[in-house]
């Protein structure tokens, strides 16, 4: 921020992309947003709203019904100079697009060893925790993070979400930035009203402590920080990171966390089974072995394809889980 | 029998007289009947279904309205050993294939077991757009491969034409000569972007050019016309003879199917179509409603009365009243079933995260573990 | 202007003398000799090409011989500021864009700076199938929102025509009015399934009307056809004049080119066809073989004869040859270019491994590290 | 194998593929292979060499170029309870079918609840060392090891390879089948003529040894063998286990090594982040970190696209690379 009298808004977390949407589009022309619903309809959870009056329809566009056209044009179209972001209406339905994605988007600097990048932003909706129908609540994080060539952020304050959203814009590469839908309208934040960028690649400690690092992203931040709180009041004091840039991924904030701490838990949605958790404790135990006092605790998503509604709540982890967690590894 | 060109078939009128030159499909009254109040069921069951999701007792709820004569008229055309593979907005056509009101609803209430219909030739409901038209081939195909002689009506919007899938499966069935109909809900909109824009060709059914195969335009609105020609496309499926002007070596044949329609309401709960759409238009597709059309037709032979609609009336009120009823007396499932339908057997792993959800749930009781 | 059907383009016969009432494309005599030069270079490049794999000096290869007619002729109807989006296959569409021979081969060794050709319009050389269809739509649709007035020519096979990438490319493209070409060269065979198993249409070309424009049939093997045929389309992606017949709004518009051609080597240096075509097959096709037919033309017009047939031999083969001399004489890369063309900046993690393999290589040595 | 005096034949690693295929062919006529170029050509590796003249038209497909055409068709198939073995020609053209394969392959018994299942294996070559042209080298079986509903076999051996596909075909559930193409033709072995299953989800000890573990699988089994005959020459004594299954994987296996040795390398030829190393060690740590004497050491591919075959060798890792490894861990 320019000035300390910045102005600001309160905004949710979904205005906040809007806002930086908007704030970086009259920044720079070239940036265009296309997909299902973004235009008129103003996108299906309002995170685009009012930008195609505002830009009108050659920057913000309708596109078929089609998630691999909607990235693979938008490839092109990065290559050839825009600065596309792309929206994919739940996270669940950026599959169609994977071949565009890991074989194209997160290659082409590579491929063409630099001549052509593809400074595109494909942003989607993810989670779960919102009794949506199927696919409408998939965290599939990690299969980007093991794609060489691609950033991977994943805001959880309003905040946060218009600075890494203009910081992914301005990348010179692609970066699939995942927006926690549970928390889009859970609460507010001020957030400049002019445009700032949050830098990839930093986590952000949440809550400072001296026993337990508890690593976690997106929408688990708020049940690990109330997890934390409550485990307060029996002395236990947590470190909370909130990794918002899962790749590159912060290890610098990891393994300082951990030297101080020696325990670790790692919250994420996610299955289980190959999900980052299992990267961030590798990491931790090639860098800070000896300073481990306790094994490393995961809690995160059951390996099981996300249950409709129905036993969604049991699905996912909540705070009763990450205390008992927290818990469990400060006694250990 | 043959289809030629992109003409809309159609048998009624919006008034409900039956278009000059056209033939009534041969049904009898019974059937004509079941047709009707099948419609009115479904209709009825929607509102019903949109306010129960109003009332926070369901979730997100894809209505059907203004698209009962497609999906009845298709689905009643299917023979007994022949399979439907739905869109999520096929509740009517689903009924007809033996789902019960109230498995639906119980599956848009969040319980997979409303999916699982054993004995009901259909396929589960699937969500991602235009990926079960290649389950729908690859059925079809397989039950070629294996000396059946049924087929396959599968069903997506127009929307759907716009995907990947939409291409190979089609592309897939032309090569293989794979017993399907292709049957496409152009409901004009894809939540709130129109057919126009989906595609610059001019009708859907032309598509089917692509594949080498034979598209056909009806009137989504007209339940006859829609019941003619999905079972003249059934029946090409099935019978090399009702091919006709193929060439050898060329057995049966698909079929795409553009049913031109419109949906009355919102795409599903969590839409607002005001935003995209003007109320005029919707005014003018209403004029085509499926259900008076029909009505009129049934009158006009003599076959329903007002005293007959009367009861056919209270009828459906109680069967959806009754299915509600039932699904919300459904105990809700259990936390193990999602650990149990993972693989025929449990893994070692998901046996460990059962154990521990279950030592959870006792140690701090479900309501504190799900706040 | 219009090329209405499906009837097959022609400007030379198979013994190249021009079809009666075909126009012969307006192109001055040195164009037409470099045509002719640069098809014989490609056909002689290729040759080259696979003797290099077959001594182990390059990795697999993809001859283009047969195909030179469908490349040479497509490409040079670009202007200056159009875009080539090629497949694998072009080298000779490539060399004419301004990527240099010993740049396809470095490629090909295995080495990603021949596939950077900075100045040259041209987009790297992609190898899944059909996905390039999209960036090249992608790519003209950015030029035309940026105000541009430039095309973009898109090769793939006719095997890519099944992937739903196509479909989806072809139907953006249409949406949008995107000044793209989309030149098929259908070589009959996707490794070993031909034509007919790839797609029961009867050609490619009228895939075209699922996307709402005009699908093309040329013969790929008449350069002279085939420029005509390109250079319309690129006209009618660049300028709605010559688009004529379409509606308001529709400005121009994208063509589908099928070009009908054949693939007289392998698929590949790894590939065997004898195990899946006639050799009958082959000949047959050899009979329209590109170079001879423009040869003929040439000399019955005056432009050529054999003594500068000759000495154009003499030079397309020093040329060749000093491609392979100066990309053998290219050192190899270095491990470190790995790490640096992931991001625009190496990462944390990058930097730590890239620093550890240049430990490796120290501690080591390449040769023990290599084996 | 029923018999003592089982007759055997000598086989490389693409000889038991396609002998794999024949004998369960054989035993089931509900079992159909197909995908690009397997009829007539046998396949572009000649893995399904015969099997067209053998069987027929009708159960070996030459298909359309389209994979999520093949891998959705064989859903619908195996949905109406045909068995398919859809070939993908190279593991990197598997994604433009990565949706049919999470949204659908891996949920149909739960979306369905068990009224649908899914018996398919989608089978393909995978991973590098051929110097074959881009995206015919990737390794990302990570990415389908996150996907709950799928089961994942990576064989090293000609013996196993049959043994694993039998038991792949005869699975209920969906499994993907990724054969190291590097060693397709590298040895023989001596592989039973009838047909006989290998267990999924078992993990073999290639080497038995006290101080180190070595986990690996597929191609990555040979260099690693050799480097841990190599340190034995100094006397450190490596146990050397073949994963074999990567999903369900033999956690028992790992922990009960490691509870042995204390000290374990994971070898993997996927790129580091998000590499099933993560999973493992974290595997490791929550079940056995009061064994552990060392950091656990990740021998991998880099972060990076994977290299046009000039640099492929430096990607790769081999023997040296893990030697080096084995001997700081051994150290450490
Ligand atoms: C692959 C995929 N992309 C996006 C969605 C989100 N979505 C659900 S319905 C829908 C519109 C479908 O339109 P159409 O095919 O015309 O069917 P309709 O709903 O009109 O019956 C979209 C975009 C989805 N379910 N699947
Ligand atoms: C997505 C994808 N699937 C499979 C392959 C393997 N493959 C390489 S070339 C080829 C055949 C291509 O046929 P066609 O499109 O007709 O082009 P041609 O090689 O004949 O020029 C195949 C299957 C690939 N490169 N990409
Ligand atoms: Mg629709
Ligand atoms: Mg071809």
């Amino acid at each position: 921020m320019s000035t300390q009298q910045a102005k600001t808004q309160n905004l949710t977390l979904v205005q906040a992309v809007r806002d930086g949407l908007k704030c970086e589009m009259e920044r720079d022309d070239d940036v265009i947003v296309l997909g299902e619903d973004v235009g008129k309809n103003g996108g299906v959870f309002r995170a685009t709203e009012g930008l195609y009056d505002e830009f009108g329809e050659d920057r913000v566009i309708d596109t078929p019904l089609a998630e691999s056209g909607i990235v693979g044009t938008s490839i092109g179209m990065a290559a050839y100079g825009l600065r596309p972001v792309p929206e994919i209406q739940f996270s669940g339905f950026m599959y169609p697009a994977f071949d565009q994605i890991v074989s194209h988007a997160a290659r082409l600097r590579s491929r063409s060893r630099g001549r052509f990048t593809c400074p595109m932003v494909v942003r989607a909706p993810y989670g779960g925790g919102i009794r949506a129908p199927e696919h409408h609540a998939e965290s599939k994080e990690a299969i980007y993070v093991h794609e060489a060539g691609l950033k991977v952020v994943i805001p959880s304050t309003p905040y946060d979400t218009k600075g890494l959203l203009a910081a992914s814009i301005r990348d010179p590469d692609p970066v699939i930035f995942l927006e926690p839908k549970l928390i889009y309208r859970a609460f507010r934040d001020e957030v400049p009203e002019e445009s700032y960028t949050v830098e990839l690649g930093e986590a952000a400690t949440r809550r400072e402590g001296d026993d337990i690092s508890i690593f976690t992203w997106g929408a688990m931040t708020r049940p690990t920080l109330e997890a934390a709180e409550s485990v307060a009041e029996d002395g236990i004091d947590c470190e909370v990171i909130d990794m918002r840039t899962l790749s590159p991924m912060d290890t610098d904030a990891i393994i300082d966390s951990f030297k101080k701490t020696g325990r670790a838990v790692i919250v994420h949605e996610a299955p289980k089974t190959g999900g980052l958790a299992g990267e961030i404790t590798a990491t931790i135990q090639e860098n800070a072995l000896y300073y481990q006092e306790a094994p490393i605790n995961r809690v995160t998503g059951f390996d099981v394809p996300y249950p409709l509604y129905a036993l969604e709540d049991y699905y996912l982890p909540e705070n009763t889980r990450i205390e008992d967690a927290i818990r469990e590894t400060y006694e250990a | 029998m043959s289809t030629s060109g992109y003409e809309m078939r159609q048998v009624l009128t919006e008034d409900g007289s039956v278009v000059e030159g056209a033939t009534v499909p041969e049904l009898d009254d019974e059937t004509l009947v079941e047709m009707y109040r099948t419609m009115r069921l479904a209709r009825h069951f929607d509102s019903r279904a949109v306010s129960l999701q109003r009332q926070g007792r369901m979730g997100t709820y894809p209505p059907l309205s203004g698209q009962e004569g497609a999906q009845v008229g298709s689905a009643m055309a299917l023979e007994t050993d022949d399979w439907l593979v739905p869109s999520y907005r096929e509740h009517a056509a689903s009924y007809i294939r033996g789902v019960k009101l109230s498995q639906t609803l119980q599956y848009w209430m969040g319980d997979e077991r409303g999916n699982s219909v054993p004995g009901a030739n259909i396929f589960p409901v699937a969500v991602p757009i235009a990926t079960q038209v290649l389950h729908a081939t690859g059925a079809a195909w397989a039950s070629k491969l294996s000396g059946g002689e049924n087929a396959f009506l599968c069903h997506f919007g127009d929307g759907a034409t716009s995907e990947g899938d939409f291409h190979e499966g089609l592309n897939f069935a032309g090569v293989f000569d794979v017993p399907a109909v292709f049957f496409c809900n152009n409901n004009q909109w894809a939540i709130s972007v129109p057919r126009e824009r989906q595609t610059a060709s001019k009708t859907l059914a032309q598509k089917a050019n692509a594949y080498g195969f034979e598209g056909v335009l009806v009137d989504g609105m007209d339940p006859l016309a829609v019941y003619q020609v999905t079972d003249e496309a059934l029946e090409k499926a099935k019978d090399p003879e009702a091919v006709g002007d193929d060439g050898p070596g060329r057995a049966t044949r698909p079929t795409l199917i553009e049913a031109v329609q419109y949906r009355f309401g919102a795409h599903t709960t969590a839409d607002d179509p005001s935003v995209y759409r003007e109320k005029d238009e919707v005014e003018r597709w209403k004029r085509k409603d499926p259900i008076p059309r029909l009505e009129t037709f049934l009158r006009d032979r003599g076959i329903l009365d007002s005293e007959a609609i009367g009861s056919i009336e209270t009828a459906i009120e109680d069967e959806v009243a009754t299915a509600i009823e039932t699904v919300e007396s459904i105990e809700r499932p259990m936390p193990a079933e999602m650990f149990d339908a993972v693989y025929a057997e449990r893994t070692k792993r998901l046996d460990e995260q059962a154990t521990y959800l279950e030592q959870l749930r006792e140690r701090y009781g479900d309501d504190e573990l799900l706040e």
